[in-house]
């Protein structure tokens, strides 16, 4: 009775923050989302008797998995605002796609016949144990290798330093270049009709100067001059 | 059911308990700092100031609780939170005495490293939804140091798992009544072990020499800068219990837990040798933050991966092979 | 509780998981989608292990988690490299294969 | 394949091997072949050692020695072989293989001296082929079936190319090259349809093969298609007076006494095909008595003394062609051999003369008896037994030429070669006398005798061109050819006095030197030369046939086919642009196609 409530429960709390997980419109919450998606299932492990791999899912994927996540948001955007914008899209083909499968295994699931309740008592985590360093032991060594490539593998990958400066940094260049073409421009234009020195004048170029700043970030030296 | 009800009894008691006993720490550690210093720490509240620690939580309570205005109040709210809840959650699986002990799982040890590791995220939260530079880089360098000290941090917990044969705590702290406290294990390698353990526990919990995640020096108050009143008192609680459950989990795992003369005919004498190895790790811990100074952020992790990691790994070997070679160890 | 109603459970997990990859655009985003679906397959094989009371389902498990692992770094590793190339983290950013 | 290393074997693949020994020598090892003179030696040594292996061979047969082959199978199909390589010697092969050596061993010593202007790595280059040539000279003449006799009849041609093209920077050298390649692989379709009848019909390339007379008509007919190309008959022999562009030792080898007379051997060697095709032979008669006449002709109206040799030996390739086409293997096969000695003494001494006057033109010479007595004796000799003076070797060719012509067809060819005979000692008696007697013009004034190395081989081949005649029993007995037996009646007076008749026009017209060519009858054929009858005729061939079928192919490929491919890839373009959005670069969309992938597969499932 009580492992039904709490099934029910998991069961609504699971796919509720799932839900969450690929609806939230902040990367962040979708993260952290995900960490709270894990833990439920990590207790839905405890509830099926599988203690140790349940530790195992808050060690390494709420602990782990997460946390490199919300690093990998965190060096993939400029830390200017809380809100790191992950919008959706497709929602009909995502709906269709997601429904379609849901429905497919549904039907598949409730077409077989499946136990009811266990058969026999839960495996120990020494079975566990055993199974994984007896038969398994040569898939175990060789996930261990699987491991140390993808380490190898994801340093390389993220260290590498020869593509030059992000995009980011051309694309404000460029606008800082045509800002400064445009400025270059308005002077021209505010010196050419008018030949006799006018007061008005003469406020025109510091003022198209105040443009720069906020394109590049550095304060032009004739401004601090003038 | 009755499992419910005695996990929620005990659970109350061992939560009141590391509050009442980080409250009465709180008084000792600040007693303690101004003694090394040389001055002569609180002493109006109660007698020796013994209050203080109350007076403090009342003047906190009536603060105002601010969040900041472009923050995400969620998130800024469930962070103190969760970390004050990890660090009592582990506090379920300590054995207190052969008998008291809130929930004996049997993978006590991967329950209390587990829990531990979501701390991180909690600290990541309050820097993220702070919305503040300080708060945020703090937060990253949690991550940081979190991410790496877990390693020798499991790997010198699996030490007296694999000596033990169990990862029950309390199964752990009873082989050590029949044979013999890890820590005292010949050398190697229960001792350095429980070094390393020491070390990393100390750097999960963010306490000198390796709190870097909150220097105040460089980075205002770390994830806690735009904390006031509760909030931030739950923090402050959170770090302490985080400590002291730390202390009581590595004397559980190396220095024997309960165990001790007469502990097996006098279950209370149980109780009172794992108090006190407890308070003599926190002690140990408040010894060290009022000596050393703080550790620079590349050296921190430098000491991490270059000494502890490979020293932590070979220990666990020479343990595996102790197993293996030496008879009747389990 | 049964078998069943576990599965299904799992499978719906997992078509959450299909619907997040078909609709997210960020990188990260995707990789949390593949994140859920991996779990679901998991939570499929833990139960499996209960209900047959075999342990082979949570040894595969714990394969399938260190290989999710791995996953994530690879994974988050090319987020940054694609962050690098083209100073964003969204997958339409990286369309130079287009036709 | 009896005793495989017997004797005669032994010296028959050291026939073969030793100049393609040294062909791969110097082809392989540049920094000799660059040195030059000791290429010379390198190609020498092994003239002689086929020489010397030739001769042991002919010695062999002339003695109790039975004809035999040393051969292996190859191109093995379903276990047999299609074809076989080795060597054969009978009287046939081995008579030819020693003429073959002898005049190739003339040459070259004569080449020594002759090319001895040349820059070292030409002259290396060209000992290089000389020796590739007498390889696939002697692979052709010792060749057991049709189709190693078809490998050394390509090789020859392709080393003929080489060696017309020997000076390559010249562009007439260049296009002479080409023409005669093209025209003799024109020809050599014949032999490739040839060899695919005759293998379709007996399983094997033999020589020997036993056909039906239809059969065998269209065997040896397709045959005598290359035997034309390749001996220079008319309609195809354009390519040999081009040919001359080459070294004059070249022409004297390949070009007058050894590759062009392959053709004649080959019929020779297929005796068994072509004597059940009696209808090809009535063909080659009509053909070689044509050729013999008409080259003659042009033969009388050349200034250029070698063109004169050229045509002359077109002229004497058909009266080897008639004889054959009469039936006379032996007679043919016999002039072909006192042909290859007097006619390579007359180009060498050509040559001897061209290197003194540094000029091809007749006009150049003149008075040359004085100056270079030995080289005008060897001349002399040459011309006398080229126009079957009695008691020189190609009287008694010529005599059983004309023998066997007597009463064939009406007469006719008998009289055509009887003409030519006339004509024959007529041009040879212009070129005697324009180039060696009267008074010196030109270049000739400077002229003298050449060396010992140039005189030796001219002394040797004209001692063979007057002594060989008197060994016709021995020929016709080694090579089992036909009886041999000299008959003093009506054909070798005539014959006899008609060269001497054309001597003595000859004199008439030109005696004392005096060049007048273009005089009476000789103007008309001059006329006919000039105009180029024969090229003119295949260039109005090329212009309005081959160029407006070829246009009209072109325009059929240009329009038709392109048309064709260009659609296709048009097509293939405006599918790809359409297809190509299905390649959008965005993943999820990739996912998507999975996803949908698996959901049909699913649906599939269930509907089945």
């Amino acid at each position: 009775m009580i492992t039904t409530i709490g099934f029910g429960l998991l069961a609504a709390l699971l796919v509720g923050s799932a839900l969450y997980v690929v609806r939230a419109t902040n990367l962040v919450h979708s993260v952290l989302g995900l960490g709270v998606t894990l833990s439920i299932t990590a207790l839905l492990y405890a509830l099926l008797e599988a203690n140790f791999v349940a530790g195992v899912q808050v060690l390494l994927y709420v602990g782990g998995v997460v946390t490199l996540m919300i690093f990998g948001v965190m060096v993939t955007r400029r830390h200017d605002g809380i809100v790191v914008r992950s919008d959706s899209a497709n929602e009909v083909r995502g709906l269709l796609g997601g429904g379609g499968i849901f429905v497919l295994l549904a039907l598949s699931i409730l077409e077989s016949d499946l136990p009811s309740s266990p058969v026999g008592p839960a495996p120990s985590t020494a079975s566990l144990a055993s199974e994984l360093l007896g038969p398994h032991v040569v898939a175990f060594e060789a996930l261990s290798m699987l491991l140390l490539a993808a380490i190898v593998g994801a340093i390389v990958i993220a260290r590498r330093r020869d593509f030059g400066e992000p995009r980011q940094d051309l694309v404000t260049r460029a606008r800082a270049a045509r800002e400064a073409l445009r400025v270059e421009a308005l002077r021209a234009e505010a010196e050419a009709p008018s030949p006799e020195p006018a007061a008005s004048d003469a406020a025109e170029p510091p003022r198209a100067d105040e443009a720069l700043p906020s394109t590049d970030g550095s304060v032009p030296a004739q401004e601090a001059s003038s | 059911m009755s499992a419910l009800l005695r996990g929620f009894v005990y659970g109350l008691l061992v939560v009141n308990a590391v509050l009442l006993t980080s409250a009465v720490n709180i008084w000792f550690e600040r007693k303690f700092s101004a003694r090394m210093q040389s001055r002569v720490g609180p002493t109006r509240v109660g007698p020796l100031g013994l209050l203080q620690p109350f007076a403090d939580v009342a003047k906190l309570m009536s603060k105002e609780d601010t969040v900041p205005a472009s923050g995400n109040r969620v998130l800024f709210t469930a962070a103190p939170l969760l970390a004050t809840v990890c660090a009592l959650a582990a506090a379920a699986v300590v054995p207190f005495t052969p008998d008291v002990v809130a929930a004996d799982l049997d993978v006590g040890v991967l329950w209390v490293l587990a829990v531990g590791s979501i701390t991180t995220i909690a600290i990541f939260m309050a820097g993220w939804a702070s919305n503040n530079k300080f708060a945020l880089l703090g937060g990253m360098r949690s991550i940081a140091q979190a991410v790496s000290y877990e390693v020798p941090l499991v790997l010198s917990a699996m030490v007296p798992v694999v000596l033990s044969g169990t990862m029950s705590l309390s199964g752990i702290v009873t082989w050590q009544s029949e044979h013999l406290w890890i820590a005292a294990w010949p050398l190697i390698p229960g001792l350095p072990a429980f070094v390393i353990f020491f070390l990393a526990m100390t750097a999960e919990a963010n306490r000198i020499p390796f709190d870097i995640p909150e220097a105040e020096s460089e980075l205002v108050a770390g994830v806690t800068t735009e904390y006031s009143g509760m909030k931030f008192a739950l923090f402050y609680v959170g770090e302490y219990a985080h400590t002291l459950v730390g202390s009581a989990i590595a004397s559980a795992l190396f220095l024997g837990g309960w165990s001790g003369p007469m502990a097996a005919t006098m279950p209370w004498l149980g109780l009172v040798y794992m108090v006190v190895k407890t308070l003599f790790l926190f002690f140990m811990i408040t010894w060290v933050r009022w000596s050393l100074v703080r550790f620079r952020s590349d050296q921190l992790l430098a000491i991490c991966w270059k000494w502890l990691v490979p020293i932590s790994v070979g220990l666990v070997l020479v343990a595996a092979l102790w197993v293996e070679l030496v008879p009747g160890v389990h | 509780m049964t078998l069943t109603t576990c599965l299904l459970l799992a499978s719906a997990l997992f078509s959450v998981g299909v619907y997040g990859l078909l609709t997210r655009q960020q990188l990260v985003a995707v990789l949390v989608s593949v994140e859920l679906m991996a779990n679901a397959a998991n939570i499929v094989l833990v139960a499996f292990s209960h209900f047959t009371a075999s342990p082979l389902g949570q040894v595969f498990t714990l394969f399938a988690l260190a290989i999710t692992v791995a996953e994530v770094a690879v994974g988050l590793a090319l987020a940054l490299l694609l962050y690098r190339t083209h100073a964003s983290s969204r997958l339409d950013a990286a369309k130079e294969m287009n036709g | 394949m009896r005793s495989p290393l017997s004797e005669a074997p032994l010296a028959a693949l050291v026939a073969v091997l030793a100049p393609a020994l040294a062909a791969l020598l110097l082809a392989v090892l540049p920094m000799v072949r660059r040195r030059g003179a000791p290429a010379a030696w390198i190609c020498l040594a092994s003239s002689v050692a086929s020489l010397v292996s030739a001769g042991l061979l002919l010695a062999g047969q002339l003695g109790e020695a039975e004809p035999m082959a040393w051969t292996t199978s190859w191109l093995t199909l379903d276990g047999q072989g299609l074809g076989e390589l080795g060597v054969n010697v009978d009287g046939i092969s081995a008579s030819m293989l020693v003429v073959v050596t002898i005049v190739a061993l003339c040459v070259q010593v004569f080449s020594v001296s002759y090319m001895h202007d040349e820059p070292p790595d030409a002259y290396g280059r060209y000992f290089t082929y000389h020796a590739l040539f007498l390889f696939s000279m002697n692979l052709l003449v010792l060749a057991p079936d049709l189709l190693q006799l078809f490998a050394g009849w390509e090789l020859v041609g392709v080393t003929s190319y080489l060696l017309i093209g020997f000076y390559y920077r010249k562009p007439s050298a260049g296009r002479a090259a080409l023409k005669a390649f093209w025209i003799t692989k024109l020809a050599d379709m014949g032999f490739i349809l040839a060899l695919a009848v005759l293998f379709t019909s007996t399983s094997a390339f033999r020589f020997d093969a036993e056909l039906s007379t239809p059969l065998a008509n269209v065997v040896a007919g397709l045959l005598f298609f290359a035997v034309v190309g390749k001996s220079a008959q008319f309609p195809l022999h354009i390519w040999l007076p081009d040919a001359m562009e080459g070294p004059t030792p070249v022409s004297a080898l390949l070009h007058a006494a050894t590759m062009v007379a392959a053709g004649v051997f080959l019929v020779v060697r297929a005796d068994p095909i072509f004597a059940h095709a009696p209808d090809t032979r009535e063909v080659m008669l009509v053909v070689g008595s044509l050729t013999a006449l008409f080259a003659a002709g042009l033969a009388t109206v050349q200034t250029d003394i070698k063109k004169v040799l050229a045509y002359s030996t077109c002229s004497q390739l058909g009266y080897m062609v008639a004889a054959l086409g009469a039936g006379s293997t032996l007679g043919g096969y016999f002039h072909l051999t006192t042909h290859a000695f007097f006619k390579a003494l007359l180009f060498l001494s050509a040559g001897s003369v061209i290197h003194a006057v540094h000029s091809n033109e007749l006009a150049d010479m003149g008075g040359l008896r004085k100056r270079m007595p030995l080289t005008a004796t060897a001349f002399i000799v040459g011309s006398l037994a080229l126009a079957g003076i009695p008691g020189t070797a190609g009287f008694f060719s010529k005599d059983l030429v004309l023998a066997a012509l007597e009463g064939r067809m009406g007469w006719l060819p008998y009289v055509a070669l009887m003409t030519t005979a006339f004509l024959t000692a007529f041009y040879m008696g212009r070129v005697v006398l324009v180039a060696f007697f009267g008074e010196a013009r030109g270049k000739a004034d400077h002229a003298h005798e050449s060396g010992a190395l140039m005189l030796g081989p001219l002394a040797v081949l004209a001692v063979l061109s007057l002594g060989v005649g008197y060994f016709g029993a021995h020929f016709a007995e080694v090579t089992a050819t036909g009886e041999y037996h000299l008959h003093f009646g009506m054909t070798p007076a005539i014959a006899s006095g008609l060269a001497l008749g054309g001597f003595a026009l000859a004199y008439a017209v030109f005696g004392g030197g005096r060049d007048a060519s273009g005089v009476g009858v000789l103007a008309l054929l001059d006329g006919a030369a000039r105009s180029a009858l024969v090229d003119r005729t295949y260039e109005a061939l090329y212009r309005h046939g081959m160029l407006n079928a070829a246009a009209a192919i072109g325009w059929f490929d240009r329009y038709v086919m392109d048309g064709l491919v260009n659609l296709s890839g048009w097509l293939t373009l405006v599918a790809a642009r359409s297809l190509r959005r299905l390649q959008s670069g965005f993943a999820p969309d990739y996912v998507f196609a999975v996803v949908l992938g698996a959901l049909a597969l699913a649906a599939w499932g269930y509907l089945s």
